[in-house]
């Protein structure tokens, strides 16, 4: 069975490590801080100025200038610190974060990756994602394998227009966790349930696919 | 102005000089931290072809959203514009132009213009639609492309207290673009939710030193929320 | 390391990683806000063939200059070295390279080093010695060189409080260098004179965020006054 | 009579207006602050990160945490702001300071300045000056016309390493407040008791002379 979006998440919260400071973008993304394995802190980074994001406000604590980069009331844990979108990028860009998360319409086996723009659709911007992806050394791209109508959405190389060029080098699907190398994927976990044959039909890029791949635990 | 006074009487004052044509920066993230009464003071002065460089452009009715309804707005730099409805209408209609630029490299671009950087380099954007045209080059095996500065006409932000001498400190995440955006105009102006006499701020703590600030004025906030998200408490 | 805590015994363990031919950035504008402590235990440790990138190299005795008297220090990156006569000796001999950058220009490559931006332009040096050699180019009918970012093998800083997290608060003009610097190193140790818990310093007004920051110490200060200038009370 | 060190300082004092950020380096130009024109108010700005520069401070006052670019001990005023060196130097290279005074060995017809290095002699290093004269757009010089030996400072062309390209337009010296422009000095004032021939004497770079050369007046 493919993943849902509980166990996406959870899968990409296995790659959590204690000390991590953490990006975490809009969608399936967020929901990554629910699943936070025991023993492991981590910081989460917004980008338009805050390290330590808390959870969201209860009524009371609702304060107009306290918001995440999805523009949601948060609070600030203890510890945190609050900056200039200036410095939140520097902090990005420079590779200061351990981890981030995001989503991707596409991603390609040179590590490419389409996530902010159809052409034809109202183009809305890229906002962080293009410095996100650039910035870090460490990400995790979430989507589903293929769309609705059984198209790959992991390609020899990306159809739309890039967010980021060779930056990506994994991916969790809701079929497969993949890792990408060398100019092929990478085939590294399965969907419980799910058969090596149907991710590989659904995979359009190279793909290496080991003698044993293990199934994701639950 | 005598000395380093900057406060002014009343919004008129505050955007004395702005002119069609120019272009203006303004700080908030959303609808958090922006200078909500300078805007509206731009609505009411009527400035058209107004090129717009923030983060974003408000939302219908809010912000700087405001100026879309009477045209005032020929093109807007942003990092995303997905908030607006009038915004998509007037793209679309072709009397709107957009220029996206990536939310890290706006907010650089402002900061080098205000330090008198003319151009930078970045990984971010290199080998899509950003990086077209634009310059690349390699460092140590990594590709970027060169980002030019941005300056403003005008610069408008909004901070929670300012000194008479325009020392600014912005209030928890309300900081966001506001720093740079003061910095990088040949004018800048900024609203605060009090003025406060010098002295009244410690020095190492002020966000935004008062030689970037060219007039001061207090003013009153909706402060409107754009996505109101809580928990049970 | 527990979660965030950066908070480690003592200095030896403040310094593991520090080898021989590595680049180590420090913080400190004259004798004023420099890490005495860490720069104490590199010279107890006797690393050596290091280059130094610094405003300064401290004084005879203090300071970077302890560096100098085991012959620790191989070349020199200041925008000043005008206050030590062992550093002048050992330039004279050919056994201490110096390479002399504007103090800007010093402030923004580390900036920049830590700010992931390879290279940037600055009018600074252009026609002088410093531009030799240097790629220049014209923007708006000025010109300018291009500067390289610089990164460190290792870093260390020093402020005032530091929360356990590794949030850093500088006090008065001690905070000089000490934030770019505290960005751009691989590795960044700091060193405070008081270590408080996270939630005791204000969010938004921590000068440095605790992410730059790999390694926390407490320690004593002397806290030298290179020029004692008083006035008639 | 040559201007003595006070005069230099008070006539360059005289360019100061109400409202200016004003960065003076170390020697003669530290003197100005002696000589604020009655009615105007500046601010003073020292590049190690310190905006709003008081008095020294009184033996109580001293602390080691607050020194100016000489790295004298000094004071805040009220309405000070401190900040980093980058910051500082944000601020002088983005032109927001209103005015810089500074000394120099040579300047010449193009507004280049030689300030900081005489090869065969230890070079100590420029410390903030090439920022300065390349980030003001308002600067003033001060030095002595000529050295000890009669040898002329306003030159063809400087022969010492620049500090800056063609960024000088006032000079002030002993003997006289001089302009650049259009590749030419520009007499403008000249020390009491002092000859126009004299000036011209001690000038080597090309210098127009206008039939009137006000005396200054102290």
């Amino acid at each position: 069975m493919a993943l849902s979006r509980e166990q996406l998440a959870q899968r990409v919260a296995r790659e959590l490590e204690d000390g991590y400071y953490v990006n975490l973008g809009i969608g399936i993304p967020t929901l990554v801080a629910n699943y936070i394995p025991e023993g492991v802190e981590v910081m989460l980074q917004s980008e338009n100025g805050l390290l330590g994001m808390g959870p969201f406000p209860t009524e009371e604590q609702v304060d107009a200038d306290m918001v995440n980069a999805g523009k949601q009331t948060v609070t600030a844990i203890k510890g945190a610190s609050i900056f200039s979108s200036a410095e939140s990028f520097a902090m990005i860009r420079g590779g200061h974060v351990d981890l981030t998360v995001l989503g991707a319409f596409e991603v390609d086996v040179e590590g490419s990756i389409a996530s902010y723009m159809i052409p034809g659709k109202l183009i809305k911007g890229m906002g962080g994602a293009m410095d996100l992806v650039a910035g870090a050394d460490n990400i995790i791209v979430t989507m589903t394998h293929a769309s609705k109508h059984g198209e790959s959405k992991l390609l020899p190389r990306c159809t739309l227009p890039l967010t980021g060029f060779g930056c990506i080098r994994k991916v969790v699907t809701d079929l497969a966790y993949i890792e990408i190398a060398d100019g092929r994927f990478w085939l590294r976990e399965r969907a419980p349930g799910v058969s090596v044959d149907e991710i590989v039909r659904l995979t359009a890029g190279e793909m290496v696919v080991p003698e044993v791949v293990p199934e994701m635990v639950f | 102005m005598a000395g380093f006074d900057k406060v002014v009487a009343n919004y008129a004052e505050a955007m004395v000089g702005l002119e069609d044509g120019m272009t203006v920066l303004a700080g908030g993230f959303g609808l958090c931290g922006i200078p909500e009464n300078l805007i509206n003071e731009i609505r009411r002065k009527g400035t058209r072809d107004l090129t717009v460089v923030s983060n974003n452009c408000g939302v219908d009715g809010f912000g700087l959203g405001v100026l879309l309804e009477d045209r005032q707005i020929r093109k807007m730099v942003s990092s995303y514009v997905g908030e607006n409805k009038l915004f998509e209408e007037q793209l679309l209609a072709g009397i709107l132009e957009v220029e996206l630029t990536p939310q890290g490299t706006l907010a650089e671009k402002m900061r080098a213009g205000g330090a008198g950087i003319p151009a930078f380099f970045t990984a971010t954007g290199y080998g899509t639609p950003v990086g077209e045209g634009k310059e690349s080059r390699v460092f140590n095996g990594r590709h970027y492309i060169m980002e030019e500065a941005i300056v403003g006409d005008f610069a408008i932000v909004k901070a929670w207290k300012g000194d008479r001498f325009g020392n600014l400190i912005y209030r928890h995440a309300a900081q966001n673009f506001n720093p740079m955006v003061a910095t990088a105009g040949k004018i800048t102006v900024a609203e605060v939710e009090e003025i406060v006499e010098p002295g009244e701020l410690e020095p190492s703590q002020v966000h935004t030193p008062g030689i970037y600030i060219d007039r001061l004025i207090q003013g009153h906030f909706e402060k409107r929320i754009e996505k109101r998200t809580v928990r049970e408490g």
